[in-house]
């Protein structure tokens, strides 16, 4: 199935069709697995129990940048190759990518509550992370308020692909901003050496996310199609009234 | 009911747009106000339905609904056709027959724009024609006795103008009345007509 | 009554719906309340103490900037003629032009108020606080800024002059929005004296807003 | 399986969590039933797809 094939929304959509049930067995079974070996898992001697929070606010916030990387891709699939389903694939992921981020967000505040006594302490990574959710809002803001996708899609791919270059110098600056004026030093959030025994459930946990992420972004990119397709109709209706 | 207007003026940003209107309209009458462009048409349409302020002469509505002003008796069919694209045939419809005092059936209305089976559909895949006709069906869809039109078969085609002129005959008959500004004909028989526009005016003294 | 009760219908729907300006109030408010730290820098003590002040600025400069659309959107295809020729009072038409707005943007601001009060580390007992003050001074903002709203529509100017000629008439509600919000947390002044005169700034604007929005649209429009 | 002194906070991140994924599941699931329920009734109007007309000669 070469990767022009694809570009068919009528062949994509039967491939998904065909391949959501087996993604989303395979997804809850990786979550079974995960869980059970968080849970098993041993406490950290400095965190205690709340190292527990870390099995989902790391996936989520490795998901949340791979979100951005997969529309940034598509953003290129619309830009360069002109490639149909690279908008609907950024407009499917767009909300999903959003979603992960703020599970990040509140995971990684309710896990530093206990260490900081307080919910919210502009923890350069968190703060990071708040940018990339501020703009993810944009993005959906933007699909949100432009009612012709054709137009939506290359404004989207631009101010995504400008987003990806964007984001290593917020984290460089957030980063810098956040150490100038620190006073205290604050334990940095999961940096240091995961223990094997930790790291092993993390690893199955990131696979069961992105099984997740994978399986909801194929089903977003079919509502989509199937979105487009309600428009074209009814565009067909109006014209031949 | 009689509509009558006395040496009527209009002043729009300085400029002195026509002065000395008279007329006089009468129940089941019409009215076609003609002229070049910037004569005034549009002034005039809305300055009876209570848009523009006149600067002088008199207006006045005998034997209307007495604490009712003009424009609230009249329908003005501007040039734009106050359709919202989000919204739904049916939806923009239903509001403006429910906000301007309804009456009349919107089902009804909107067949005899010929809209029924796009009813659900978003406004904004309609066409220019098909939204001059959404406007048009909310003459139909609140009865009042005064139809102001400003050019009302812009942007419909032969079938749309024919059906406009059974729409506007069948209100004549009832008893309405119609001024409406246009170039040409209208398919509208039996009107008088208002010349506007001869005397140069300069800016307004 | 059920003229209104349309209008206020349709425009909430017409906010919500694609192409609509629902949120974008609120995304704005999130985007100043964010920013403001990276100016001040992560200090706690100091971000809790002009937490306040920074959730005012906000909410001002959002419901401000979004009400410029208000008319403008109507006068461009049309309707405003429309609802100036309907049978219900214009300035009660304004009023719930007005509302639908508030409901679609000022009410949202009040909402996450407090979750952005964490980012700010103010603390969620003198929050409570702080958000009364919002639902009370953001409808004032809305009908304050009607005026503006309705300038941009006789004299088709675009919204950031407008937003400058109404700001100076927002002070008021601004300096007891935020004295109240203060006495709060920091607290030399009580919370009642402030808290009543800003209620008593919305009420005024209540009225204040629509007669003078209504008659720059009967005198301004041509 | 003692959660330990800040259970309170890992039962709420979990909880968190689950509420985010069903939400992501949920309007998934609803927007794909509406989009086909209007495409049926598009479909019953007789409107088609050129390229479904292509294939039925």
């Amino acid at each position: 199935m070469s990767f022009i094939d694809l570009a068919n929304p009528t062949r994509f959509l039967a491939l998904v069709q065909r391949l959501l049930p087996w993604l989303a067995a395979a997804t809850v079974l990786a979550f079974a697995a995960g869980l059970a070996m968080a849970f098993n898992a041993p406490d950290d001697y400095q965190q205690g129990a709340t190292v527990k929070i870390m099995f989902l606010h790391v996936p989520a916030a490795w998901l949340s940048m791979f979100g951005w990387a997969l529309m940034s891709m598509a953003a290129l699939g619309t830009l360069v190759w002109r490639h149909p389903l690279a908008d609907v694939a950024a407009k499917a992921a767009a909300p999903i990518g959003a979603a992960f981020t703020l599970m990040c967000l509140v995971t990684g505040s309710l896990w530093g509550r206990p260490m900081w006594g307080a919910f919210w302490v502009w923890d350069a990574r968190l703060t990071s992370v708040l940018v990339l959710f501020l703009m993810y809002l944009g993005l959906m803001a933007l699909y949100w308020t432009t009612e012709d996708p054709a137009r939506a899609s290359r404004a989207a791919a631009i101010l995504t692909l400008v987003g990806a270059i964007n984001l290593p110098v917020i984290k460089f600056s957030v980063d810098w901003w956040n150490t100038l004026h620190q006073p205290a030093s604050v334990i940095r959030l999961g940096a240091p050496a995961i223990h094997p025994a930790i790291l092993t459930p993390l690893l199955v946990m990131a696979l069961a996310f992105a099984l997740l992420f994978l399986t909801l972004h194929l089903a977003a990119m079919r509502n989509e199609i199937l979105r487009r397709r309600v428009r074209t109709l009814q565009l067909m209706k109006a014209d031949n009234a | 009911m009689r509509l009558w207007a006395e040496n009527l003026a209009c002043v729009r940003g300085g400029r002195r747009v026509f002065a000395g209107v008279g007329f006089a309209v009468g129940a089941g009458e019409a009215l076609l106000v003609t002229g070049r462009n910037g004569a005034g048409k549009s002034s005039l349409l809305r300055l009876i339905a209570g848009l523009v302020r006149h600067a002088e002469g008199r207006l006045g509505l005998d034997a209307g609904e007495a604490e009712l002003s003009i424009g609230e008796q009249a329908h003005y069919l501007g040039h734009q056709d106050a359709v919202k694209p989000s919204l739904s045939v049916a939806e923009n419809l239903v509001f403006w027959s429910a906000y301007l005092g309804g009456g009349g059936s919107c089902e009804a209305a909107l067949s005899a724009a010929g809209l029924s089976e796009l009813a659900e559909l978003p406004a904004a895949y309609l066409s220019a024609g098909q939204k001059r006709r959404l406007s048009i069906a909310r003459l139909i869809a609140v009865p009042r006795p005064i139809w102001l039109l400003d050019e009302p078969t812009s942007a419909l085609d032969a079938s749309a103008q024919s059906q406009l002129a059974a729409l506007m005959r069948t209100h004549l008959d009832g008893g309405g009345m119609i001024l409406a500004a246009a170039h040409g004909s209208i398919g509208l028989e039996r009107a008088r007509e208002l010349r506007l526009g001869f005397e140069e005016f300069g800016p307004a003294t | 009554m059920s003229a209104l009760k349309a209008l206020l219908i349709r425009d909430m729907k017409l906010a919500f719906r694609v192409g609509g300006g629902a949120l974008i109030g609120a995304l704005f408010f999130l985007i100043v309340v964010v920013l403001t730290p990276f100016a001040i820098g992560p200090d706690l003590a100091l971000l809790s103490r002009i937490g306040p002040a920074i959730l005012w600025l906000g909410a001002l400069l959002a419901s401000l900037l979004t009400l410029d659309r208000l008319f403008a959107a109507d006068y461009e295809d049309g309707s405003l003629d429309l609802i100036m020729t309907g049978r219900a009072q214009l300035e009660l038409a304004i009023l719930t032009k007005a509302l639908a707005h508030w409901l679609t943007t000022g009410l949202p601001l009040v909402i996450i108020a407090p979750l952005l009060g964490l980012l700010l580390n103010i603390d969620l007992a003198a929050m409570k606080y702080v958000a009364l003050t919002l639902l009370a001074g953001t409808p004032a903002l809305t009908f304050i800024g009607l005026i503006g709203a309705a300038l941009s529509v006789t004299l088709r100017r675009g919204g950031l002059l407008l937003a400058v000629l109404v700001l100076p008439l927002t002070i008021p509600v601004l300096i007891f929005g935020v004295a109240a919000a203060n006495s709060a947390i920091i607290g030399p002044v009580p919370f009642g004296p402030p808290f009543t005169i800003l209620c008593g700034l919305s009420l005024a604007s209540l009225v204040i807003g629509p007669l003078a929005a209504a008659a720059a649209l009967r005198h301004g429009l041509e | 399986m003692n959660l330990g002194a800040h259970a309170d906070f890992i039962v709420a991140a979990y909880a968190v969590a689950i509420a985010l994924t069903v939400a992501l599941i949920a309007w998934v699931a609803l927007d794909y039933r509406a989009q086909r329920r209007i495409l049926l009734e598009l479909e019953q109007q007789g409107i088609t797809r050129r390229s479904q007309r292509e294939e039925k000669p």
